[in-house]
């Protein structure tokens, strides 16, 4: 074939360390493999032609979701179904798992990972303002050695991550689940099912014993570049009881920190409106599940 | 490289030879001559290629051949067994549930796999999880009437 | 199902029960052959390639590289595929689409193709072809394409159907005007007058099959095409003329059909591979991507229509006015026409004008879309309808009832009425429960009203029977809702044997005479009058052969409940012979037994359905559910009741996306930035309720069992009845459609300042 | 034979007329001599006339007679999908 296009080369390593070797000494065009809902898309749309696919789904380790020192680490190749059928991460983390179930269909679902949802570096990404709010880690392994970066952190533009060569994600790491702590992911979609989140919000909360929140995180998605951390939004939140008051600041201040575009699927206004919405309706849910009343 | 790949497909041993970057959607329809699978969009929009890979639904345009190196594939080709079909195909035959019939095997397969994990799904459940399969013609209806009174066939044994 | 009208005094056994489908089983099994799944051997791999420019000159395509690559057996461009057919308009429109000549006139125009050894290589070979444009400016707005200073598409084109001839070409093709009475006048009577414009964006037909084929062409002239399709015999004649063959020598058959709602009614790409078939003396199969389906085929119209009507205090209209202009695409059809009959056709006017202008713009060519113009024209009625019956304090159903048409109605296209069935669906849908049931928070209700005229056409049968007296049924219409079986039905009743033993088929264009496609509602309609004649004249040479039988003469047998039975005195007691009997001495009386029927199945009945909708509106987020669901539509007679509802379901379902969330969505580039199912967004099964289905039956008077078409009218009503429903939910008028999310939140807020 | 109505489309080619009076037994008849009384007319009958008797609109069947009391109506010949 004169094309090179007969020349692409799959390989399937069965350690981490195999991975990186391979991923280190690639050249051309390399893409790792993980569940392939992404990948094989923009492949059959001739927006990716790889020279090299390496699948990691066939390292054990990665399939694994394992609780630790209070944690959970949820490994790179977990299908967003398998998450949805772990009962202990559900009851933990029920905003973070309700979003990673919400990407795409049953089918979709038996393959996309959270990991592979965050390296597309969509900012319309499901799992990730969920991930961003409960203060995820993404753990990397490279050629010099493992580092930990914060979901917020990984995307750094539409379809660019911080990964550097020879890297990829071996796994999500959630932190500590306090008690009277709740999370909560809404986004809006124009059917019920099958689409990509117009806008989206992504709150994790904990509460004292007299139901006022001490601390909280709130992330949008959709809304700009790159999911967005608001901090003035947790701000607004924290110290109240989620009153009208408190929960009509936390939508001010997230349709402040809306930079979002018009295109196909919503226009500016709707986005900046809609994450205020959106915002008030999950920090609800996410009070009720941190057992505030 | 094109690569040679072994599976079990509706448990038969079946090899096959394709190239890396090659869905297995393609691969079973020009490869292995299983055309039940159907293309409707090749980008996992449509579910007209579902199938059950390893025991768990997936779109085949979203797996590539190589992938199923070692896997156990079911299509619509394997429900029947014999001439005795499957209680849902006999359910969407007498329900009307398909019209130009393309989609109705990734529909079988979706619904296949859901009863296998909720023997009694609600309308709203059915609803859902049928929610990747696009179906043009039927307006779902008679397809979601024929998989609730198949699940009660089924739940009878 | 009710009949509100005495029918034609017929009792039947078998038109009216609901069997299973004859091409059920192998749908269900995997192993209907679609257009995709057919293979040849040796056969190549074809693509096309496709403009990323809306509009353009093509300065030049250079294919040498792509020529030589390894593996690429042949490369197309225009010039493989002359005009041979100078001077139809309508013929050039096609070979022009199918692969552009000087310019391009849409993204994802077509500009070349390749036939390879395998998809890799063909892929690469595209990327080797180098086509240089000139890019001119375009227009893809209906209502910007209008104006004066728009980019022209075609500076030949001067507006057909203006007095003078205009002197200045446009973008407008066509003007065509409809009505009766003085609107004037009408108007001046009136005591409110409501003036609105409505906007529908483009959707398409979105069957889940994509556009296949496979093209065989032989040395000697002959060819073979195996493709999905609504016509065959249609394709036969454009492929032949297009490609300037005999059309005797192509044989088409046509595979499974997965869809087509109208977009698979012409060529698109089947004569590119029969050309490449040509060139690369080798089997060539051609299928679409999703996205190429979307970028390059099907499309329905977008429109902005200008809706203005006039109503007493008691309910009268006194006058209707409609202006109407639909994108065409690049060339010119019929589709504002279409707009301009249907739009008032459900009611009883003295005074209604409709004006209609096709409008060219830089989209790909329209195409019949089931009722193709009618559901845009009667959301704008029927939406003002409602408004004006709100005014007035007016029961919509009521509104409607008073002014519905009737027998002897002069029909606001022109002709009059025979017996119709609006009035009794509005009756029904007055006394239907859904009508009174209780609505919830946010809840809003909405019906509406829809017309189509439905079609028979040529139309050629063959029904042989088999030395055991079962039979098959060839038909040459294409079977797209389940026709295979209510033509089997239609059969056996007329033989008066079991629905299992016959057998309807779909013949290719060998096998028997010419029919006209799929479309117009038309299959079961035109195919069942051939079918019953044909069954008729099998069952004057069974009585012959019965005849000879018994040695007596054939005026003393008659043909009851499948049996040949003699009258009379004389012969009376003879015992009845079956049609099994009479097939297995067939070789004994004169050889085989058929009936043939060919005819041109004129006289079908218009069809009226009305659709009642509830919705829950977020108003926070301007999402809207559709709660409930319920067709009423006028079948003239259910065949096989089962496929009936079922066309009224998938109907609604269409019209229901089409309302809510389908468009077509273009860049300030041109190009279709939705070109997928992902974006592009049908219903999914949880965007749905069950749908509601009550079939009536009015004899179409024109067909020997009352049957009218039953195919198309059940998207008619939904976008108008979902408006009503939404803006009654909402409490502010919806004039754009789809109403997606962002455009009820905007009319909400507006209607708040 | 009554008149025989057209619509509004036509009415340009036939002089602005929305009635003809043309003496035809037959759909054919009826097309021929509209044709030869009104050439502008040419056009549209390639592009499709239907005829509708007493509604029933004829789109093919050139050989339908028209009955001496019948409304005839001339449309464009239309699609379905």
């Amino acid at each position: 074939m004169l094309t090179g296009e007969g020349l692409v080369q799959y390989v399937a390593p069965e350690t981490t360390k195999d991975a990186v070797a391979i991923l280190a000494k690639a050249r051309g065009s390399t893409h790792v493999l993980a569940g392939g809902s992404d990948l094989l898309v923009r492949m059959k749309g001739g927006y990716v032609e790889p020279d090299l696919i390496v699948d990691i789904k066939r390292i054990k380790k990665l399939h694994e979701v394992s609780k630790v020192a209070g944690g959970f680490v949820i490994g790179a190749a977990v299908s967003c179904a398998s998450m949805g059928s772990n009962k202990a991460l559900k009851k933990a983390w029920p905003g973070i798992v309700e979003a990673a179930n919400l990407i795409g269909s049953d089918q979709i679902q038996g393959r996309c990972t959270i990991a592979g949802n965050m390296c597309n570096a969509s900012p319309a990404a499901d799992s990730v303002p969920a991930l961003v709010a409960a203060g995820a880690r993404a753990k990397i392994a490279g050629p010099k050695g493992k580092r930990a970066v914060l979901v917020e952190k990984f995307a750094t533009a539409p379809g660019k991550t911080c990964l550097k060569k020879g890297e990829f994600v071996e796994r999500i790491e959630l932190p500590k689940r306090l008690a009277k702590s709740g999370d909560a992911y809404l986004r809006f979609i124009p059917r019920t099912e099958m689409d990509i989140a117009v806008v989206s919000a992504g709150i994790n909360l904990t509460l004292d014993r007299k139901g006022i929140i001490t601390d909280a995180r709130v992330a949008l998605g959709a809304v700009a570049p790159t999911v967005l951390l608001v901090a003035p939004a947790a701000k607004a939140i924290v110290g109240t009881a989620l009153d009208d008051d408190a929960l009509e600041k936390l939508g001010a201040a997230c349709s402040n920190a809306c930079n979002p575009i018009d295109d196909k699927r919503g226009t500016v206004e709707f986005r900046i409106r809609v994450a205020a919405v959106l915002a008030k309706r999950a920090a609800k849910l996410a009070y009720t599940r941190a057992g505030g009343k | 490289m094109a690569q040679l790949v072994s599976t079990k497909i509706n448990n038969d041993p079946i090899q096959f030879v394709c190239e890396p970057q090659e869905p297995l959607l393609d691969a079973l329809r020009d490869r292995v001559g299983l055309t039940g699978v159907k293309e409707g969009c090749g980008t996992g929009d449509c579910g007209a290629c579902s199938i059950i890979l390893d025991g768990t639904l997936v779109c085949s345009c979203l797996v590539l051949g190589v992938e199923a190196e070692g896997r156990a594939i079911e299509t619509v080709e394997g429900m029947a067994d014999g001439a005795t079909l499957h209680p849902l195909q006999t359910k969407f035959l007498e329900h009307a549930a398909l019209q130009c019939g393309i989609c109705t095997p990734g529909f079988l397969i979706a619904a296949k796999a859901l009863l296998k994990n909720n023997p009694a799904p609600t309308e709203e459940e059915i609803r859902y999880a049928l929610a990747g399969n696009l179906c043009r013609c039927t307006g779902y209806d008679k397809i979601v009437r024929a998989v609730q009174d198949a699940a009660k066939v089924m739940r009878k044994g | 199902m009710s009949n509100n009208t005495k029918f034609t005094g017929q009792s039947f056994k078998s038109v009216g029960t609901r069997p299973l489908r004859p091409d059920g089983l192998d749908k269900v099994t995997g192993r209907a052959r679609y257009g995709a799944d057919i293979q040849l051997p040796g056969q190549l791999t074809a693509l096309i390639l496709r403009s990323p420019h809306a509009h353009a000159t093509i300065k030049s395509i250079d294919t040498s590289k792509a020529e030589k690559l390894k593996g690429v057996k042949a490369v197309l461009t225009s010039a493989d595929l002359p005009d041979k057919n100078k001077g139809d308009q309508d013929l050039f429109d096609i070979l022009d689409n199918c692969m552009a000549r000087k310019k391009v006139l849409y993204d994802g125009h077509s500009v070349a193709a390749v036939a390879a050894i395998d998809a890799v290589t063909a892929r690469a070979a595209l990327k080797l072809i180098k086509v240089e444009y000139a890019i001119l400016p375009h227009v893809t707005d209906v209502d910007e394409a209008v104006k004066p200073k728009a980019p022209l598409l075609n500076r030949k084109c001067i507006t057909q159907g203006v007095e003078p001839t205009p002197k200045k070409a446009s973008n407008v093709a066509k003007r065509t005007e409809f009505g009766h009475g003085n609107t004037e006048t009408g108007f001046a009577e009136a005591d409110f007058v409501k003036e609105r414009n409505f906007k529908t964006e483009q959707t398409h037909q979105g069957y889940i099959e994509p556009h296949a084929c496979v093209a065989s062409y032989s040395p000697d002239g002959t060819a073979e095409l195996w493709v999905c399709t609504q016509g065959h015999f249609v394709f036969r004649q454009q492929c032949a003329a297009l490609l300037g063959m005999d059309v005797s020598k192509l044989r088409v058959t046509p595979t499974e059909i997965g869809g087509g709602f109208g977009g698979k009614t012409h060529v698109w790409a089947e004569p590119v591979a029969l050309a490449l078939s040509r060139k690369a003396n080798r089997p060539v199969k051609l299928v679409m991507s999703r996205e190429e389906v979307f970028r390059a085929s099907g499309p329905t119209s977008a429109t902005s229509i200008d809706i203005k009507i006039g109503i007493t205090k008691d309910g009268t209209i006194t006058a209707g006015d409609a202006t109407l202009r639909y994108s065409n695409g690049p060339y010119v059809g019929p589709w504002a026409m279409l707009g301009a009959m249907t739009a008032f056709a459900c009611y009883d006017l003295k005074n209604v004008r409709t004006v209609g202008y096709e409008v060219l713009v830089n989209r790909p060519k329209t195409t019949a879309y089931r009722a193709p113009s009618a559901p845009m024209a009667a959301f704008a009625v029927e939406s003002v309808i409602d408004e004006l019956a709100a005014e007035i304090g007016m029961d919509p159903v009521e509104v409607r009832i008073k002014n519905a048409a009737k027998e002897g109605s002069q029909s606001s296209y022109g002709p009059v009425y025979g017996p119709i069935g609006i009035g009794p669906t509005l009756e029904a849908a007055q006394k239907h429960p859904h009508m009174s049931a209780k609505l919830g928070k946010n809840q809003g209700r909405g019906m509406a009203c829809g017309f189509w005229f439905n079609f028979g056409g040529q139309t050629c049968t063959d029904l042989n029977i088999a030395p055991d007296g079962t039979v098959t049924l060839t038909v040459g219409t294409i079977d797209v809702g389940g026709a295979r079986a209510s033509l089997s039905l239609i059969a056996a009743e007329e033989l008066g044997i079991s629905y299992e033993d016959v057998k309807a088929v779909v013949g290719d264009t060998t096998s028997v005479g010419y029919n006209d496609m799929t479309d117009g509602s038309r299959g079961t309609f035109s195919s069942s009058m051939a079918t019953i004649i044909a069954a008729r004249n099998a069952i004057s040479i069974l009585k012959e052969r019965a005849a000879t039988m018994w040695e007596i003469p054939v005026d003393k047998v008659i043909w009851e409940e499948g049996h040949a039975k003699a009258t009379g005195k004389k012969h009376g007691n003879l015992a009845p012979l079956s049609l099994a009997e009479i097939a297995a001495e067939a070789p004994n009386t004169g050889g085989p037994i058929a009936g043939h029927n060919e005819l041109v199945a004129d006289g079908a009945g218009v069809s009226f359905a009305t659709h009642i909708c509830d919705v829950e509106v977020d108003r926070e987020t301007g999402r809207t559910k559709v709660v409930r669901y319920t067709v009423i539509q006028d079948a003239g007679k259910a065949v096989h009741p089962t496929y009936v509802e079922g066309q009224y379901q998938g109907g609604a379902a269409q019209g229901i996306g089409w309302a809510l969330n389908e468009e077509y969505i273009y860049g300030d580039d041109g190009r279709l930035q939705n070109p997928g199912f992902l974006d592009y967004r049908i219903p999914v099964c949880s965007d749905l309720p069950m749908i509601d289905t009550q079939i009536l039956e009015i004899p179409n008077p024109n067909h020997p069992y009352g049957v009218r078409g039953v195919g198309e009218t059940s998207i008619v009503p939904p976008l108008a009845a979902v408006a009503n429903a939404v803006s009654n939910a909402a409490g502010v008028r919806m004039t754009h459609v789809p109403m997606s999310a962002p455009r009820i939140l905007k009319a909400i807020d507006s209607a708040q300042d | 034979m009554a008149e025989i109505k057209v619509w509004g489309g036509l009415r340009p080619a036939i002089g602005g007329a929305a009635t003809l009076d043309i003496e035809a037994s037959t759909i054919r008849e009826l097309l021929r001599k509209l044709e030869e009384q009104y050439p502008d007319t040419a056009p549209f009958i390639e592009a499709g006339i239907a005829v509708s008797i007493d509604g029933v609109i004829y789109r093919d069947s050139w050989g339908q007679k028209l009955p001496s009391s019948a409304e005839i109506y001339l449309l464009p010949r239309i699609e379905g999908g």
